[in-house]
């Protein structure tokens, strides 16, 4: 399969793994969701391998529609859907995790989910190496069950936060992020009230060592008070990403961009 | 336990809930014998302002209700408008003052729950929010504690239920220092043949409670004095209504998989009086009676009486009436989402309302009656007086550009962003226009190029020069901020906020502004499919602003060719309009 | 000097918090739990101040910041 | 049987409400204020049990589910 790179149309962007520096005069954005029938995804079957997904619903979340759509449109087929006390995970290549208040957030935001039994088998999988993707309360709930390390704490200003901010590629070499360039900054909605990343200093400084910092907020679009401006992290092995912003709000022009489409394409296989 | 239900009905007694003299003997006259204390009770829930309309009624019926999209008028926990392939827009506004004056935080996330329960116990997803919000002045003592509560309440249950908040309004008067306004909008999306009503149907049916559990929450203060313990009462308990979004939520999607199962005849959220409300709506509407069983209410305190659990507004909690062979169907939904569902009554053919607790029956009034037969007034009321006119040598001179900066940095006219990003207004995917424009909007998700606009509006300070061109001024800037999106504007909902009616010159602001609203509509044909009246909004002893807000639908054909207040393109012509 | 504040909801007030808490104990296996309600604890340090000015200084913070009064009960402890 | 669970942040923890909360009673006029740390406070009902035996249940539930033990500390106390 060629090689390609979600950029807006003319922009310069460098691929991280090879260093390539490319004009791609025609990407994603080029392609008008509108023109095309609704329920479609927005690329063409022939040019992606499908993505199996699975979409865990704990109660309480509530951005699981926004996921699904997004998995649906941008992968090319609907996620699995799996209820939290479902004892059979399908096998897919992807495990998403999506935004919300599971359980109310009540406790710690993501703790109780995180105590939940469809964890030991996110975990399991985890291990095995298929991807779990972590988005917002998702992200919270990957820390809170020690996939991811850290916490997300309090938003510095104590209010929830709903905004766009801009985000830079930290590390483009993962498969959550290849579709961007190393050191791209792209915009991306926020909406949370924890999401204020903190961690011990020692593990603050492997993070950043061994490249497992994905997103940054840009200094001046940190919303929430985040240690180094984190706004996703990996796990050591890179198959398990937390991120704090919602990519899957901004996938298509009625969205106003569609930056937020990479993270997903770069799973497509 | 000292809990007795032949407490002494006394005059202090009867006044104390809120029913003067007249409507007393109304109901001695009704009943044929003194009513019991729970029965009291009931009467003074279905006979209060809030439930019975009673100061207002007489007006709001001259509202235009009816149009040809109209699928349901006032009358239901929502209104409901038909946008075209067989799908509906649900929707309706409610106010949360006096709770959110007490509890700021709690107060305005209850008043949140409320609205967003009306809309789904009709079987509409709930897709669009907003809040129209009244403070007193920025400088005020209290100003600043009620701004952030009831923000944070605002956004702590609707971010939390996941609906996205696409407008409001908020405005500072000292008019509203000692009695804010937190106006809640919602709206959902249903198709418009499996809307579901409150009116119970079939007789020997079950009747069953949905949701939370009951507590003391909201079980009146002064009602609260009268003794029905004994002397084992540790604290005075707060009355304070606490929301759990989380609940709400598992509430909704329990409620959706329920409907689907076609379980439900009936259905009806417990908002103000909850059980009591809601039992006696269901019933009177189908020409019912209904019998409940109080010891199969799910409750979680410690002797709760049969008057706290008639009178509890504990929130989350909905009734519904049920085909009996899909029964099972049904209760496997609620357990899946770990919600209570107890059959704690039935319907019969008798037309009583009759309540039965340890063996007693604590309650058996006449159905209908109690609705039918709720006081309704037709109060006096004086023109009001125009103010006189502004004498132009009286007004300052100053530099208009000095003016203009401190108009647009002043606490009404400077950017509400700090107040709605704290809202969110982006989830479920389908927010087009987010606060901040002219009117929120939001694609009709599943249609390639449908959305829906809408708009709140009023001009209190134009409703006290002139109530009725200001009830027709607010009426007409909504709808002109849903065309300003390109929408057609399809209907409309009230929140008529106001001071004491039984004062003339206030049920003249009344009646105005009614008639205002009312006119404007007739001629845009934008009918009012729902609303809700809140009286008795003082602040030391003077009525507020008048306040009827309205909020506005909008249908858009093709949201390509939806229209921004932004100016998009340098070079662009600017073109003034209108009159 | 050190002291404690513990804030609670007031009996009868809701506990969506301890409900979800709860539910999440008989989950995990614990069986005896029969009821838990979530509050909060300040640990605050105050400069000089005898314990009893200190008491009552902190008993003022409860009524106008810490508790909410409408709903909470507060308790101040002095701890050093 | 009663008991009271108190859960505080760790040392070195960021505590972004302690932070909010030392500067609003600053605000408010408390000028001695030095420092200021939100913790959590349980308070769980339990049945039967001796309290040997239920400090050691608290203590599980703290370790399984109370606590985020990467960045809190708790403590159990039985009250009776
Ligand atoms: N100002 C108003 N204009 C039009 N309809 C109103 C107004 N106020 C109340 N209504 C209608 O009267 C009915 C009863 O209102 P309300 O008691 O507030 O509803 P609920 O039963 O949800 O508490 C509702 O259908 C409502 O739409």
């Amino acid at each position: 399969m060629p090689f390609r790179v979600l950029c807006l149309p003319g922009q310069r962007v460098r691929h991280a793994t090879n260093s390539r520096t490319q004009q791609f005069p025609l990407a994603f954005s080029a392609i008008n969701p509108e023109k095309a029938p609704i329920q479609q995804p927005l690329l063409l079957k022939r040019d992606v391998s499908v993505m199996k997904s699975a979409v865990v619903v704990f109660p309480g979340l509530n951005r699981e529609r926004d996921m699904i759509a997004a998995l649906t449109k941008i992968g090319g087929t609907p996620p699995a859907v799996v209820w939290h006390k479902d004892t059979e995970l399908p096998d897919v290549d992807l495990i998403v995790i999506p935004g919300g208040f599971s359980y109310g957030d009540y406790l710690r935001c993501g703790a109780i989910a995180a105590r939940s039994p469809m964890m030991d088998t996110i975990r399991e999988r985890a291990e095995k190496g298929v991807k779990v993707l972590g988005v917002c309360n998702g992200f919270q709930i990957l820390t809170e069950a020690g996939l991811l390390p850290g916490a997300l704490m309090r938003n510095a200003s104590l209010k929830f936060v709903c905004r766009e901010v801009k985000l830079e590629v930290a590390n483009a070499d993962t498969p959550f992020s290849r579709r961007y360039a190393q050191g791209q900054v792209f915009r991306c909605p926020v909406a949370h009230h924890d999401g204020n990343y903190f961690a011990d200093a020692d593990t603050v400084a492997s993070l950043e060592d061994n490249d497992q910092v994905v997103f940054r907020y840009t200094a001046d679009t940190n919303p929430n008070g985040s240690i180094n401006n984190i706004a996703g992290i990996t796990n050591a092995r890179g198959n398990v990403l937390g991120m704090m912003p919602h990519p899957e709000n901004l996938i298509e022009p009625a969205h106003g961009g569609d930056d937020g489409k990479g993270i997903f394409a770069g799973l497509l296989n | 336990m000292t809990f007795r239900n032949d407490i002494e009905i006394t005059p202090e007694l009867v006044a104390s809930h809120g029913l003067k003299p007249d409507e007393y003997q109304k109901i001695l006259d009704l009943i044929g014998r003194t009513p019991t204390y729970t029965e009291l009770g009931i009467f003074s829930a279905m006979w209060n302002e809030h439930c019975s309309y009673k100061s207002s009624k007489k007006w709001l019926k001259t509202l235009p209700t009816k149009g040809p999209r109209v699928l349901q008028g006032p009358g239901e926990n929502a209104g409901v408008v038909d946008i075209g392939d067989g799908q509906a827009v649900v929707f309706k506004m409610e106010s949360h003052n006096h709770p959110s004056f007490i509890e700021p935080y709690q107060g305005a996330a209850t008043g949140v729950g409320g609205i967003l329960r009306d809309v789904f116990t009709m079987g509409a997803r709930p897709i669009a929010a907003m809040n129209a919000l009244r403070f007193g002045e920025p400088d005020h003592e209290k100003t600043k504690h009620l701004v952030s509560g009831v923000v944070a309440g605002v956004g702590g249950y609707g971010n939390s239920f996941g609906v996205p908040t696409v407008g409001g309004e908020v405005q500072f008067d000292a008019r509203y220092n000692g009695n804010i306004l937190v106006n809640a909008f919602a709206a959902g999306l249903a198709d418009a043949d499996k809307i579901f009503l409150s009116e119970a149907k079939g007789v020997g049916l079950p009747v069953v409670y949905l949701g939370a559990k009951t507590g003391r929450d909201g079980v009146g203060g002064a009602t609260m004095a009268s003794a029905e313990f004994g002397d084992d009462i540790e604290e005075k308990r707060p009355t304070v209504q606490v929301g759990d979004p989380f609940t709400e939520k598992r509430l909704l999607e329990a409620c959706l998989e329920l409907m689907k199962t076609g379980a439900v005849i009936a259905i009806q959220d417990m908002g103000a009086a909850g059980l009591t409300c809601s039992a006696v709506e269901m019933g009177a509407k189908g020409d019912l009676g209904i019998e409940l069983d109080l010891d199969k209410v799910p409750v979680r305190e410690e002797r709760m009486t049969p008057y706290e659990m008639m009178l509890s507004e504990s929130q989350e909690r909905m009734l519904m009436v049920l085909h009996p062979e899909k029964e099972a169907e049904a209760r496997a939904v609620f357990e899946k989402w770990e919600l209570d569902f107890a059959t704690v009554g039935k319907t019969t053919d008798d037309l009583r309302f009759r309540v039965f607790w340890q063996g007693d029956e604590v309650a058996n009034l006449p159905i209908k009656d109690l609705g039918d037969e709720a006081p309704e007034y037709d109060r006096p009321w004086v023109a009001p007086t125009p103010p006189a006119e502004l004498d132009p040598s009286t007004v300052p001179d100053a530099d208009i550009a000095d003016a203009l900066l401190s108009l647009l940095g002043s606490a009404n006219h400077s950017s509400r962003r700090w107040v709605y990003e704290q809202y969110d207004t982006l989830i479920q995917g389908n927010s087009l226009q987010t606060p901040g424009g002219d009117g929120g909007v939001v694609r009709v998700e599943g249609h390639p190029t449908k959305a829906l606009s809408f708009a709140s509006d009023v001009n209190p300070r134009y409703c006290e020069a002139d109530p009725y061109e200001g009830g027709k001024q607010a009426v007409a800037e909504c709808w002109r901020n849903l065309i300003a999106t390109g929408a057609e504007p399809l209907a409309a909902t009230d929140n008529l906020n106001f001071g004491n009616p039984e004062r003339p010159e206030i049920m003249g602001q009344i009646v105005h502004a009614i008639k205002g609203i009312g006119d404007a509509c007739t001629a845009l044909d934008f009918p009012i499919v729902s609303g809700n009246v809140s009286l008795y909004n003082e602040t030391n002893g003077r009525g507020i602003l008048p306040t009827p807000t309205i909020a506005g639908v909008g249908l858009i054909d093709d949201h390509a060719k939806m229209a921004r207040s932004k100016f998009s393109r340098e070079g662009d012509a600017i073109i003034l309009i209108g009159a | 000097m050190k002291a404690r504040v513990i804030v609670t909801l007031k009996n009868g007030v809701l506990d969506p918090q301890g409900q979800a808490i709860e539910g999440s104990l008989e989950g995990l296996g614990f069986a005896g739990v029969q009821s838990v309600r979530q509050g909060k604890v300040f640990d605050v340090e105050l400069s000089g101040a005898d314990s009893v000015t200190a008491k009552a200084e902190l008993e003022r913070m409860c009524e106008k910041l810490l508790a909410n009064t409408v709903i909470e009960n507060y308790a101040v402890e002095i701890i050093d």
